[in-house]
């Protein structure tokens, strides 16, 4: 199975353990991720405005590129993740933009959404299976007690993400069980860390960190695993008595199947 | 040539407003066939009739155009007005000027223009009408309650006590229903079971009411006055006649002790054994074994409560049973349930069991629930000191995956019922309920809300909450904001309490799809006319009772019940209904004797005979189609079937409707 | 002035066939609830969709109508149990037939409404006036044997 | 007047979503993680909004501590959407006037050797044009 | 063709049948004619060969009120036509006995003419048994072409070579089947709407409501066709309104959609050479494409598609604009 890959600016330098144990993790699965050339960076967050299009061409342009390829788009980073489904929604759905779009890309055949695009996580559940994950697991994670920190981008707006129940999600929790160690469900797990306000107003995202830490450690989490760099950044941050280390989930991936220090 | 008549309607100011009603009278004056035209400001008034009785007299008018309203309207009162005069009823045809002409449109000469066109179709029309003669159907005089609420309950017992025969169908074991799990009810804070049980025995005892329970309505055939519907009484393994209703297989069954089926009645809070009643007032207390998950059943092991029934009652080997019953009226009274929670994850209803439902908090504070009336919270079983309820869940919401665009219309009375009676009981509990509006219209309502508010101490804040986070500690956080004091709250919960929002039974669909009953996008039943026939479904002979019309509470419910019955009892007391003469017939000369049309004809209202006919001076025996007039009911389906033109339609014939598109089109 | 030349604009004629049960009933509740839609069209009331001969449709073509809306209860919702779902099959082999004689699509329309969806109703007419308008005038199907 | 209608119809255009529809129920600001930052609270933002208070809602801090988590659109019940109308605040501001919140110069200042791009260009794309 | 003569004669002969149904010499070689052969000499001008493409199933619809039985000679083809009158109870089987005749496919003597082929005195190679090329005497001497290249073009359509019904088979069937049977249908389709209104316009002008694609067609067995009908004053020949004339073929091929058979008669016996088929064989292809493969006298107990359906139904909004995608 091949893939279309976006990994996104972060996964270039700051962020290179997410893409780097993703790669490894995807070649012991079976799977081969082939990174689209020349991709532009997807602008981090996505333009809720509906008379926006400039700034969602960076999208289209890795969208169509994975239509040519007859390929499906995989992608890592939480927030590349977002915007090209919602992109990929509009261009779809809402037919000014995909008109306005197209007409931009003047494209030789329009781009009307045709691509599919999953997260990385979507692809180990819904095309591998947990169960499978599992069973090609070497170093299981037992007895580690882990706490799936989501986020916001990752699941909402669920209507168009679809990638799980936006208030109670378990793909994250399955995907810790799959790699044999134990969930944490704590009710942060899916609140917002804070996100771009860390640039002007850090003190702010300390304290939704904070707050995050608080209540994922008071149901036992001894890590916490998170998709998004931003998220890792703020995490990272923190400064609160109960911070505990946090692992991009690829990582942790990585490690579980066994190819965590090759290369 | 037909005498026509056009009667154009003011309709007050409501027609003539939009419409230059002396205009439509003038251009329409000179269409082929009318020879008198005339407006009025009501016709359907007594002087309006009047008026046109005498133009029937004067002219000897052979048809008539009414540009009025809807003909759903009045299109009875103006046949009925010709008849009067002596003119066939069928002579008439209303031109629809107010819903599909003046409501809609402003531009004045636009619609006075439309008003024309709708009357030169009527027009048309009525040159090609023939009087139609109405045939007669007798009346079954027995009446099926489709559903054993209280709904239900009070609307047999109306029909019952007029001395018509009534049979109740109800899917669950026993009836009375939802309002058989409520604790007390508002606003007087009357025990319910104290209220509905006698009902209940009545129901039972009544020589003019047969209970179905367990049993579901299968299929529905005929029309008003004729229905035939079949009923699945689905095996309940044990013998009605010899059961003594001890109980006694109950507490033997082993399945009970182990605790793994939950009781429905308890809404999951407890467990139930396989043979059971739902509850210990249960009509009819004869227990059922639920065959899903006995042990008998599932392994052939076991036998249990057939080896110590005491009367022999357990009869492993019933088999369902299908009875048909023929019934004169249908009344839909299959209730409410509330709607599913999944998708309301930020409250934590799947996570926590300290997130109940207001059903489940009934259940948790009556007396024969499954703590013995001792409120706690599932978790740890200790007695909740803060308790947040939370309002509108899935309630008055815009998006259809999540929930209803609805109010619920009962969820503030018994939010405050509910604050009040745990105050009673446990006066030192906290209670906050948060609100968007607090709706509390009718008797005795607002006061009731008040008193939960001066006299408890509940508090109520404004403002939906955003989110319940089950904390480390075992309590709940409630996230919300007080919109008046301009704050965001995080308040410490043991217990919280979703007032769900309620939905019409979710097997309601299939029966209005039986009965054709016509139903709306929230599953509710229509009604014939919101305001003026409010317990009727525009499908002759089936009468709405209870939450499947819409949201009520229980006075409401009993009202409409009672309306319901005597809708039934106004049925049910005429020897012989009047059929629609409006059927389909089959020029015997033109048929192919195909059967394509018997072949869509849901009534099986056509067969063929061999007929000796005589076509161009030769006598031949041909098989055509012949059209049984008291099983069709006029959709006309085999008209449009039949490629030889020979099937035709009274009333909607393929010349009125081509004559009406070419008016139209004109 | 302005008025009279606005007046004088191409206004398509639309035949809307409803079934007395859902759609005129529909119609009528568009009508008292005051959701406006063009005048452009106008109601033939029948028992049941499957009433509609096929050629009561051409016939509104080859009479002028720009437009033919056929409406009725939802599938499992019929007065009368099946007459939508034949109606169904028969329109739309009909409408396929029509664009494969290069008619264009859209002049003809199958919708299903409720008694209680007035709001709907009136959305629907609205869309349908909008894209008759847009496709102007019927020349096609009064047009498809010129020979004189 | 025609003005501030002409500023709610763009506010309207700009974020699709109808303020008309909203009932006031405060789920958005129970949801909201900057809802002690603002100054306007998210259930406001429809009523500023409808009654053409369109300048104050532009001006103030919440257009800027809105962190685009989407908690409020995923939660409200009648599909408003409040984060989507301030976002469409924020682009008036943005495409308009002079009023970027962040300056390219105070940059330097605020980074860390952590910084992640994915921040930079996520506060670009929120806080300016 | 013989031992078809032989058989009828012996059948009328032993009383089993009372007359047969077949096709009689014509005033030219190429153009046979459906007849009624009762007496022994009747049969000296009985032929069945590649010209003999007219469906006699029809005929049966008012042979089966005669007297005794009657034989009929049904094609392959033709048996369907048959059973799907019998479905729609316009003949009666107890009073038919059915020849299935064998057939290597049926010629167009236009074929011929289009290839310059003129002045022609006698043909041979058309035999029911032959193999060879088709051999034409003219005036201008002898002309050649191959059997297959003279073929009816429904013929390279052909459904198959079985009979569905029959009492009795005479003669061998060779399988003529090797175009597509939508090959021509979906070209129209590919077209742009402008370019398929063109080519119906120009198809449809050349009608001259002769009525032969009626008269012949044995889905159209209405005792009165509903453009003859007075009733349907909306529908009257003599109306001043050109109705009929614009809408004819749209609507009887509507008429007769799910119960046509795909027989090719309406576009073989138009003398204006307007491509019939075309109508029904959309519907048909329809049909296939909305509720699966039918084929109309197949089965006589089949349900038609028009008058069934399933909940799950296209909605007529997706049955239109499927090429735009």
């Amino acid at each position: 199975m091949k893939y279309s890959y976006y990994p996104g600016c972060t996964l270039k330098n700051k962020a290179q353990d997410l893409d780097i144990y993703a790669r490894r993790s995807a070649e012991a699965l079976g799977f081969e991720m082939e990174e689209i050339p020349e991709w532009q960076c997807c602008g981090g967050v996505y333009p809720l405005g509906s008379d926006e299009i400039a700034t969602k061409l960076a999208s289209v342009r890795a969208l169509n590129y994975a239509k040519e390829q007859g390929q499906d788009l995989i992608t890592l980073c939480s927030a590349c993740h977002h915007v090209l489904k919602r992109v990929n929604d509009d261009m779809k759905n809402v037919q000014d933009i995909s008109d306005r779009a197209n007409n931009y890309m003047a494209l030789e055949e329009p781009y009307r959404g045709e691509t599919k695009v999953l997260h990385f996580l979507e692809v180990i559940r819904d095309v591998i299976g947990f169960d499978e994950l599992a069973k090609k697991v070497v170093n299981p994670l037992t007895d580690k007690k882990i706490g799936a920190y989501y986020g916001c981008l990752t699941l909402r707006p669920g209507r168009i993400l679809e990638f799980d129940d936006p208030e109670n999600p378990k793909i994250m929790e399955d995907f810790i069980r799959a790699l044999g160690a134990t969930p944490v469900i704590y009710s942060m797990r899916n609140e917002c860390c804070g996100g771009y306000a860390s640039l002007k107003d850090p003190e702010f995202t300390k304290s939704r960190t904070s707050q995050i830490f608080e209540d994922s450690t008071g149901f036992g989490a001894e890590c916490l695993i998170t998709a998004c760099p931003l998220c890792m950044y703020n995490l990272n941050k923190s400064d609160a008595d109960t911070k505990v280390p946090v692992y991009y989930f690829t990582e942790l991936l990585a490690e579980a199947l066994g190819v965590k220090e090759e290369a | 040539m037909q005498k026509i008549g056009v009667f154009v309607c003011h309709c007050g100011t409501n027609i003539a407003a939009t419409v230059d009603v002396k205009k439509v009278v003038e251009l329409v004056r000179y269409e082929p066939g009318v020879v008198f035209a005339d407006d009025y400001m009501y016709m359907c008034s007594e002087a309006g009739q009047e008026k046109i009785i005498e133009a029937i007299k004067e002219y000897g008018l052979t048809g008539l155009v009414i540009c009025s309203c809807s003909p759903r309207m009045h299109e009875k009162t103006f046949r009925a007005c010709a008849e009067k005069a002596g003119l066939n009823p069928y002579m008439v045809e209303v031109a629809n000027i107010r819903e599909q002409c003046s409501w809609i449109h402003k531009d004045r000469e636009e619609a006075t223009k439309k008003a024309v066109i709708l009357a030169r179709a009527a027009i048309a029309k009525v040159n090609l009408n023939t009087p139609l003669k109405e045939g007669e159907s007798p009346v079954t005089k027995r009446a099926l309650v489709i559903g054993g609420g209280i709904a239900g309950i009070q609307t047999a017992l109306d029909i019952a006590d007029a001395g018509y025969q009534v049979d109740i169908v109800e899917k669950e074991p026993s009836i009375g229903g939802r309002m058989s799990q409520f604790d007390k009810t508002f606003p007087t804070l009357d025990c319910a079971s104290c209220i509905l049980t006698p009902k209940m025995v009545e129901v039972n005892q009544h020589p003019n009411i047969t209970l179905y329970t367990y049993s579901e309505v299968e299929k529905v055939s005929g029309y008003v006055g004729n229905f035939d519907v079949d009923i699945r009484k689905k095996a309940r393994s044990v013998d009605f006649d010899k059961c003594t209703g001890c109980g006694e297989c109950s507490t033997k069954c082993p399945l009970g002790k182990i605790g793994k089926i939950p009781s429905e009645f308890d809404r999951g809070l407890k467990n139930r054994p396989a043979i059971y009643m739902p509850f210990a007032q249960a009509v009819p207390a004869v227990p059922v074994i639920d065959r899903e998950n006995c042990t008998y059943f599932k392994t052939g092991k076991c036998g249990v409560c057939a080896k110590i029934c005491p009367s022999k009652a357990v009869d492993y080997e019933q088999k369902d049973e299908i009875v048909t019953v023929k019934y004169g009226a249908i009344v839909v009274a299959t209730g409410f349930d509330i709607i599913n929670l999944d998708k309301f994850g930020e409250y934590a209803y799947n996570e926590s069991p300290d997130v109940i439902t207001s059903i489940e908090l009934e259940r948790l504070m009556n007396a024969a629930g499954p703590t013995g009336g001792h409120l706690e919270r599932m978790s740890d079983h200790k007695q909740p000191k803060d308790i947040v309820f939370i309002q509108c869940v899935g309630s008055r919401c815009d998006s259809e995956e999540k929930g209803k665009p609805y109010c619920s219309k009962v969820c503030c009375m018994y939010t405050a019922k509910h604050a009040m009676l745990i105050k009673d009981h446990w006066p030192d509990t906290n209670i906050t309920v948060f609100y968007i509006d607090v709706r509390t219209p009718g008797k005795n309502f607002d006061e009731f809300y008040r008193r939960a508010v001066e006299q408890y101490h509940v508090n109520y804040i404004k403002g939906q909450v955003g989110k319940v986070k089950p904390q480390p500690d075992g309590s709940l956080m409630v996230q919300a904001a007080d919109l008046l004091d301009g704050k965001q709250i995080n308040m410490k919960a043991d217990m919280v309490v979703l007032a769900a929002a309620v939905e019409p039974n979710p097997g309601v669909r299939k029966i209005a799809t039986m009965l054709t009953a016509s139903i709306d996008n929230n599953n509710f039943l229509t009604e014939a006319h919101a305001k003026l026939r409010p317990v009727e479904s525009p499908t002759a002979g089936i009468f709405l009772s209870g939450m499947a019309q819409g949201p009520k509470d229980i006075p409401e419910t009993v009202s409409q019940a009672g309306a319901a019955a005597v809708k039934v009892i106004g049925l049910l007391a005429k020897d012989k209904l009047k059929t629609n003469p409006c059927t389909a017939q089959c020029d015997t000369l033109l048929c192919n004797g195909c059967s394509t049309c018997a072949n869509v004809c849901p009534y099986g209202a056509i067969t063929y005979d061999d007929v000796q006919v005589m076509d161009h001076g030769l006598r031949e025996t041909r098989r055509v189609a012949q059209v049984n007039l008291a099983l069709c009911q006029g959709c006309g389906a085999c008209t449009s079937a039949c490629p030889s033109g020979a099937m035709d339609l009274q009333g909607f014939s393929n010349r009125q409707i081509t004559t009406e598109v070419d008016a139209i089109c004109r | 002035m302005s008025m009279n030349e606005e007046k004088k604009e191409y206004r398509p004629l639309i035949v809307a066939f409803c079934c007395n049960w859902c759609s005129y009933a529909g119609a009528d509740l568009a009508g008292s609830s005051r959701l406006s839609y063009p005048a452009d069209v106008k109601i033939i009331r029948v028992p049941c969709s499957g009433r509609v001969n096929p050629m009561f449709i051409l016939r509104a073509f080859e009479r002028g109508a720009d437009g033919v809306i056929i409406c009725g209860c939802h599938p499992g919702d019929c007065h009368y149990s099946t007459g939508n779902y034949y109606a169904r099959r028969r329109m739309a082999l009909l409408f396929s037939m029509l664009e494969y004689i290069g008619v264009e699509n859209g002049r003809t329309r199958v919708e299903w409404c409720s008694a209680a969806e007035g709001a709907k109703f009136s959305k629907t007419m609205n869309e349908f006036c909008e894209k008759i308008q847009s496709l102007g005038e019927n020349v096609r199907l009064g047009d498809l044997r010129c020979k004189n | 007047m025609a003005n501030v209608e002409k500023q709610v119809q763009l506010i309207k255009d700009i974020s699709g979503s109808d303020p008309y529809k909203c009932m006031r129920c405060g789920k958005c600001s129970a949801s909201c993680p900057s809802y002690n930052e603002m100054d306007i609270k998210p259930h406001q933002f429809a009523s500023y909004i409808i009654r053409g208070d369109i300048d104050e809602l532009v001006e103030s801090k919440a257009a800027w501590k809105c962190l685009s988590c989407f908690a409020c659109i995923e939660r409200c019940p009648r599909d408003v959407q409040p984060g989507k109308l301030v976002d469409a605040a924020r682009q008036i501001v943005e495409r308009q006037r002079e009023g970027d919140y962040l300056q390219p110069d105070e940059i330097p200042a605020l980074l860390d050797p952590e910084t992640p791009q994915q921040l930079l260009v996520s506060a670009f794309r929120r806080y300016r044009r | 063709m013989q031992e078809l003569i032989d058989r009828l004669k012996e059948l009328i002969a032993d009383g089993t049948i009372v007359r047969a149904i077949g096709w009689k010499k014509g005033d030219m070689p190429y153009n046979p004619e459906p007849a009624y052969f009762t007496e022994a000499e009747d049969f000296d001008d009985f032929v069945y060969d590649g010209f003999c493409g007219a469906n006699l199933s029809k005929m049966m619809i008012e042979a089966g009120k005669l007297e005794g039985k009657t034989a009929v000679c049904l094609k392959p083809c033709d048996t369907y036509s048959f059973n799907q009158l019998i479905r729609e109870h316009r003949v009666n089987r107890e009073n038919t006995y059915i020849i299935g005749v064998g057939c290597r496919g049926k010629l167009d003597i236009e074929k011929a003419r289009k290839a310059g082929i003129k002045g022609i005195k006698s043909i041979s190679g058309v035999e029911i048994e032959g193999d060879g090329d088709v051999v034409f005497d003219t005036i201008y001497g002898e002309k050649k072409m191959a059997y297959k290249d003279l073929m009816l073009d429904r013929c390279h359509v052909c459904k198959g070579k079985e009979h569905v019904i029959y009492d009795e088979l005479i003669g061998q069937s060779q399988d003529t089947d090797d175009a597509d049977r939508f090959e021509e249908v979906r070209k129209i389709e590919a077209m742009t709407p402008d370019e398929r209104f063109a080519y119906f316009k120009t198809e449809l002008s050349k009608c001259i409501r002769c009525n032969a694609c009626r008269n012949v067609c044995p889905a159209c067995s209405c005792r009165k066709c509903v453009f003859d009908n007075t009733k349907f004053d909306s529908q009257q020949k003599a109306n001043v309104d050109s109705f009929e004339e614009k809408m004819f073929h749209i609507i009887r091929a509507f008429h007769v959609a799910g119960r046509c058979t795909d027989c090719g008669e309406c576009s073989r016996v138009c003398p204006e050479g307007i491509p019939l088929h075309l109508f029904n064989r959309k519907f048909i292809k329809d049909i296939d494409d909305f509720y699966g493969e039918f084929q109309a006298g197949k089965d006589p107990e089949a349900q038609s598609p028009l008058t069934d359906f399933t909940f799950e139904d296209l909605e007529p909004k997706d049955a239109v604009g499927r090429g735009d995608k």
